[in-house]
């Protein structure tokens, strides 16, 4: 709430952890990192925010939220790339996450995998060339009872056969 | 007494241990009491490596088609093969080329990339063997009954080693002075 | 709030209920099947059929039954669909005034259903997991009341002890001991933490749990802090677990406004706040330590113990931690009492375990079930056996547990007899194998898990797993021989027995219990070496590798 | 201060509370192999070098974290944890490119010093020649990441001794590897005072004096003790 207030003042001054660029997004990083005391201790939850921001953690942002949070930069990089949510690169477009768990893997997900790194040109965990896709794996989502799953943009699809999954990612080309 | 049939053979390597093994210096006079040299780049002449071999120190690593044949073939005609050196032990230096990832890219690199004046790939079948796709060490190719590392081993590790086998025991390898890479 | 109150709340909603109650799964599985849209078909089908006043349509969690999602309940009739089709929820809403359906109707009285004694999952499927009031009307945050003010925290701890339950997140180590040990343990801040970091591949129980009932486990947390005088705890969820983390993020605010969480609760002195942290995809945070350095926003390392979290744990304080399966069984044993809780199960192994049933099974899903059944009975009765063929092997316990045989399939499910036969319980994974299943791929299939999960930090488990995947890799290349399976045989043991953590200790259980039970797979694919072109060579190899 | 009795191999041993089952073994001369215990810094118990066997536990305990205790009877060189450390060290050897004859710490390295002392003449495990890079941008320092062996005491020696921590790991895994700053090249991280611990920290050829070519590496281990005996007791003289 203080945040907003600031804003509105006339002159208005900018907090010592502002960002120069003036971009918005900082801002919400400042209210997540304020929202825990800027403890050393909130990096994970100040980088899942500035994942959700940006879409990916840029060299600027890790820099930001070193200096926010009072860490070292290597601390820092080390946390964000033990991770696998946290992404260093952005992701495309549309994603599509490939779930190979064992139930999945028992039912025969690594042919849908297959069948749509063959579609798509690239391998798991790589985005194509143009930007629009990214491909990657999942150990398990947790939706085994309808092995096997993909999920689409966000949302989960079961059972499903090479030919549906490669239906719907020709469908994102033709965008 | 029968002489020990003993031979040397050189693999992937730079002939370091081999030169090592001439320091041997006058020690060489009293193996060859015991020994008969039967296949060996720098001991005798000959040019096929013979069955009912005892002894035979390996210098080097596998790294291309030829290396591969000969060290199959010692194996099946030898009793006792000791890996001789870091090459034959670890594959050491030539196998810095694995890095690069396979064969191909090697000679992309040396023969293209590098190439100064006409860059071309060498192509000539069953004069100039084939590389492996990666250096390997001996046993990872054909099982090994003594390993003496060293770049080169020492002499006096040489000996420490081929001694005991002319009196039919197997040497101890242990310690700094036996088994130290490098 | 105090007692009379919290009666009153459910009172005060049991009375609004109507009379017909029209359960739609929402949870993920189902959702996955559009069932979204069939609860939001159902709700207009009750508006245009008139029947608001009778009937209710209620978004619940998960029915258990997840391979034939979407699924709907309609009680008191207990008249169960599957598969449920958009379309037909106007029919289903027929069915209420004498009408016909063409929608799947779902047997109840079958084994799947019959044999689940249900403690943890005992409102999942009946409750709106997003209103407090019907956990409340259900008997919701008794329990928490009768601890507080029935009893002092060592009679709470007491009871847990009585009720013999082991953890469920794998390990089984008695609960009642570990919050006796944090009870024990000096300092005025101590933490509870809820390990929700559910990674087995093929494991889903506790994202249901938590989806289904979320406030059992926010009771069961609360009981945990009054009882080892903890008043702050983190749940840590997966983040692969978005619906899980909405629906506790609006149950601890609602139990925040009732005074059920927070400052004095029930008007007591005693304080708990509840804290959710998001995991960022390590399966390795699973183990304690690890989890605890993850909620101090670290690198997942796991650090040696002892000392272990009971004694310095979350910013080096006595630090509880149970899994979510455990805690949802607290509230309820505190309700019915220890012994209650003793007479479900076998002598060492106490209650009742949810397994996530999937695999090449007829019946995909989730079941509770007493501790000692039987794995046949749970494949063949409950689960129906294989569609087409028979079982071949049924693994449990994920990347850490084992690969059994069908001849043990009359292996009582407990932790030791699990152990014994070199699998182990795990979360509750149950994968079904059959003859298609080639088991020294799914050997490399675990190992390349382990191998792309673990942390790096301790030798064994960051080489040792890099190697154990080659030599299966070489195996299945057919390139492997007699020496390489000996290989293979003496670095499981190596890094069984020398690893950091629970990760690496047991990710080389998938390779053993194969190479025990399905050896003759890893032999078929064996090669003489090379250098014998074929044949017995000449050479006589004195000292093999 | 208690003191605590107890038998390692067999030998009686006195020592006080809280210390070691390393610090024990070292009092006594019983030698045990380590790689990631560095003396001043905290112990993480990663190599598994130092796994001892505790009479009254199947499970293997690492002598640097397990702390003694009284009449606890240890064995360290049990034909299994024989087996083991040379298994731990072909390991590490299978999983970098640790060329030694043509390191600069040829004959001054631990990681080699140990392999003699485990009698590790060849490598079972298959040599996974990963592609790793040399980062030589820091004016007098370079790192190898070829032979590092990831025992973090670069880190913890930049942290903890330092205050600077310039390192940290990153990725996990078979990935991982000893980071600088953002991932930034070494020469570039502010936060580097040039003081040098992390090369006489290094136990292999990783971390280096640039200049120095094979077999030269000399490292002042005897200064980190010197620093952590200086700031613990006062003593500013050696």
């Amino acid at each position: 709430m203080q945040a907003v207030t600031k804003t509105t003042q006339a002159t208005p001054k900018p907090a010592k952890s502002d960002h120069p660029s003036g971009d918005r997004r900082f801002k919400t990083l400042d209210m997540t990192m304020k929202r825990h005391q800027y403890k050393p201790d909130a990096l994970i939850e100040v980088l899942h925010k500035a994942q959700e921001s940006f879409g990916f953690l840029e060299e600027d942002v890790l820099t930001y939220i070193a200096r926010g949070l009072k860490l070292p930069l290597s601390k820092v990089y080390g946390t964000a790339t033990f991770y696998h949510l946290f992404s260093l690169k952005p992701n495309g477009a549309h994603t599509c996450v490939v779930c190979l768990g064992t139930a999945c893997y028992v039912k025969g997900s690594n042919k849908v995998s297959a069948a749509l790194e063959e579609e798509l040109g690239i391998k798991l965990g790589e985005t194509t060339a143009d930007g629009k896709i990214s491909l990657m794996a999942a150990r398990c989502i947790g939706a085994c009872g309808i092995a096997p799953a993909v999920v689409f943009d966000g949302t989960v699809a079961g059972k499903q056969e090479p030919e549906m999954a490669l239906a719907k990612v020709k469908d994102w080309e033709l965008e | 007494m029968d002489k020990i049939k003993f031979a040397t053979v050189w693999l992937a390597g730079c002939s370091g241990c081999h030169m090592s093994f001439l320091d041997l210096d006058e020690w060489l006079i009293e193996l060859a009491q015991f020994v008969e040299v039967v296949y060996s780049p720098v001991g005798c002449d000959l040019k096929h490596y013979p069955d009912n071999v005892d002894v035979c120190l390996v210098e080097g690593g596998i790294a291309n088609e030829d290396n591969l044949e000969l060290i199959l073939q010692v194996r099946r005609q030898t009793k006792i093969l000791i890996s001789f050196g870091d090459c034959a032990v670890t594959a050491n230096v030539p196998a810095m080329r694995n890095m690069l990832g396979g064969a191909e890219p090697v000679l992309k690199r040396a023969y293209l990339e590098l190439g100064d004046t006409s860059p071309q790939l060498p192509y000539a079948p069953g004069i100039v063997p084939e590389l492996l796709d990666r250096v390997l060490p001996v046993h990872e190719v054909v099982p090994v009954d003594i390993y003496m590392p060293g770049c080169p081993p020492p002499a006096d590790r040489i000996r420490a080693t081929i001694e005991p086998l002319l009196h039919g025991e197997m040497p101890a390898m242990v310690g700094r002075d036996m088994i130290k890479f490098g | 709030m105090d007692l009379t109150e919290l009666l009153d709340v459910g009172e005060a909603h049991r009375a609004a209920q109507k009379a017909t109650r029209v359960h739609c799964c929402t949870s993920t599985g189902c959702r996955a099947a559009s069932a979204m849209e069939v609860f939001k078909n159902l709700k207009t089908a009750v508006q245009d059929a008139g029947l608001e006043a009778e009937v209710e349509v209620v978004g619940v969690g998960c029915m258990g039954f997840c391979g034939r999602g979407p699924l709907v309940q309609i009680d008191p009739q207990q008249a169960l669909y599957e598969e449920v089709k958009p379309e037909e929820a106007t029919s289903i809403i027929d069915t209420l005034q004498g009408g016909t359906t063409p929608a799947l109707k779902g047997d109840l009285q079958h084994p799947f259903f019959a044999r689940q004694v249900k403690i943890v999952r005992q409102h999942s499927g009946k409750v709106d997991p997003e209103s407090i009031e019907d956990y409340i009307s259900v008997g919701g945050y008794r329990s928490l009341y009768k601890a507080i003010y029935e009893m002092s925290p060592g009679e709470v701890v007491d009871e847990i002890i009585a009720s013999g339950i082991r953890g469920r997140g794998g390990g089984g180590y008695p609960t009642g001991l570990k919050w006796a040990t944090v009870a024990k343990m000096p300092g005025d801040q101590k933490y509870v933490i809820c390990n929700g970091d559910e990674g087995d591949p093929g494991a889903f129980m506790d994202r249901s749990v938590l989806e289904s009932d979320p406030h059992l486990v926010l009771e069961g947390m609360a009981i945990a802090g009054y009882a080892i005088g903890a008043n702050h705890g983190f749940i840590y969820v997966r983040a692969e677990y978005p619906l899980a983390i909405q629906r506790l993020q609006k149950a601890i605010q609602q139990a925040k406004k009732y005074g059920l969480l927070g400052s004095q609760i029930f008007d007591s002195p005693f304080d708990f706040k509840v804290d959710i942290r998001i995991g960022a995809g390590a399966f390795v945070c699973g183990e304690e330590t690890a989890l605890i350095q993850s909620i101090q926003g670290g690198r997942g390392n796991p650090i040696p113990r002892p000392p272990y979290p009971a004694q310095s744990g979350l910013w080096q304080c006595p630090t509880l931690i149970n899994n979510v399966e455990t805690l949802a069984n607290i509230s309820t044993i505190i309700r019915e009492g220890g012994a209650w809780y003793a007479s479900i199960g076998t002598d060492k192994s106490k209650g009742t375990k949810i397994f996530a049933l999937t695999g090449k099974i007829r019946n995909n899903g989730l079941i509770e079930v007493p501790m000692g059944i039987t794995l046949r009975e749970i494949v063949e009765e409950m689960g129906g056996g294989v569609p087409d063929g028979e079982v071949k092997a049924v693994q449990t316990g994920g990347p850490s547990g084992g690969c059994i045989p069908a001849s043990l399939l009359d292996t009582p499910v407990d932790y030791d007899s699990l152990v014994a036969i070199g699998s182990m319980m795990g979360s509750g994974g149950m994968v079904v194998m059959d003859q298609d299943t080639n088991m020294v791929e799914v050997a490399q299939f675990y190992m390349e898990f382990c191998r792309g999960e673990t942390c790096g930090k301790c030798v064994p488990c960051r080489t040792g797993t890099v190697q154990l995947y080659a030599l299966l890799t070489k195996l299945l290349k057919r390139q492997a021989t007699q020496a390489d399976l000996a290989k293979l045989e003496s670095l499981c043991h190596m890094v069984q027995e020398t690893s950091l953590c629970g990760l690496g200790i047991s990710a080389p259980n998938p390779i053993l219990s194969t190479l025990r039970y399905f050896n003759e797979e890893y032999q078929e694919l064996l090669q003489p070496p090379a250098y014998l072109n074929g044949k017995v060579g000449h050479g006589q190899v004195t000292v093999s590798q | 201060m208690s003191v605590k009795t107890l038998k390692i191999n067999g030998v009686d041993i006195a020592i006080e509370e809280g210390a070691t089952v390393l610090q024990a073994a070292r009092q006594a001369g019983v030698p045990i192999p380590t790689l990631c215990h560095l003396d001043g810094v905290h112990d993480v118990g990663a190599c598994r070098l130092c796994l001892v066997e505790v009479s009254g536990t199947r499970k293997l305990l690492p002598a640097c974290v397990t702390e003694v205790a009284e009449g606890m009877e240890v064995q360290t060189n049990t034909p299994k944890l024989q087996e083991y450390r040379r298994m731990t060290v072909e390991l590490l050897f299978s999983e970098g490119n640790h060329v030694c004859s043509v390191c600069v710490a040829n004959g001054n390295c631990e990681l080699q010093d140990v392999a003699i002392q485990v009698g590790m003449d060849h490598s079972r495990f298959t040599y996974r020649f990963p592609d790793r890079a040399v980062d030589i941008s820091h004016p007098q320092f370079g790192i190898d990441h070829n032979r590092c062996i990831l025992c973090t005491r670069c880190v913890r020696v930049c942290d903890e001794i330092e205050g600077a921590h310039v390192w940290d790991v990153a990725q996990r895994g078979a990935a991982c590897y000893i980071v600088s700053g953002l991932n930034q090249p070494w020469g570039e991280v502010d936060a580097c005072t040039s003081c040098g611990k992390c090369v006489d920290a290094c136990p292999t050829g990783a971390i280096f004096r640039k200049g120095s070519t094979t077999g030269e590496k000399e490292r002042d281990r005897a200064k980190l003790d010197f620093l952590v005996t200086a700031r613990e007791k006062h003593e500013w003289t050696r």
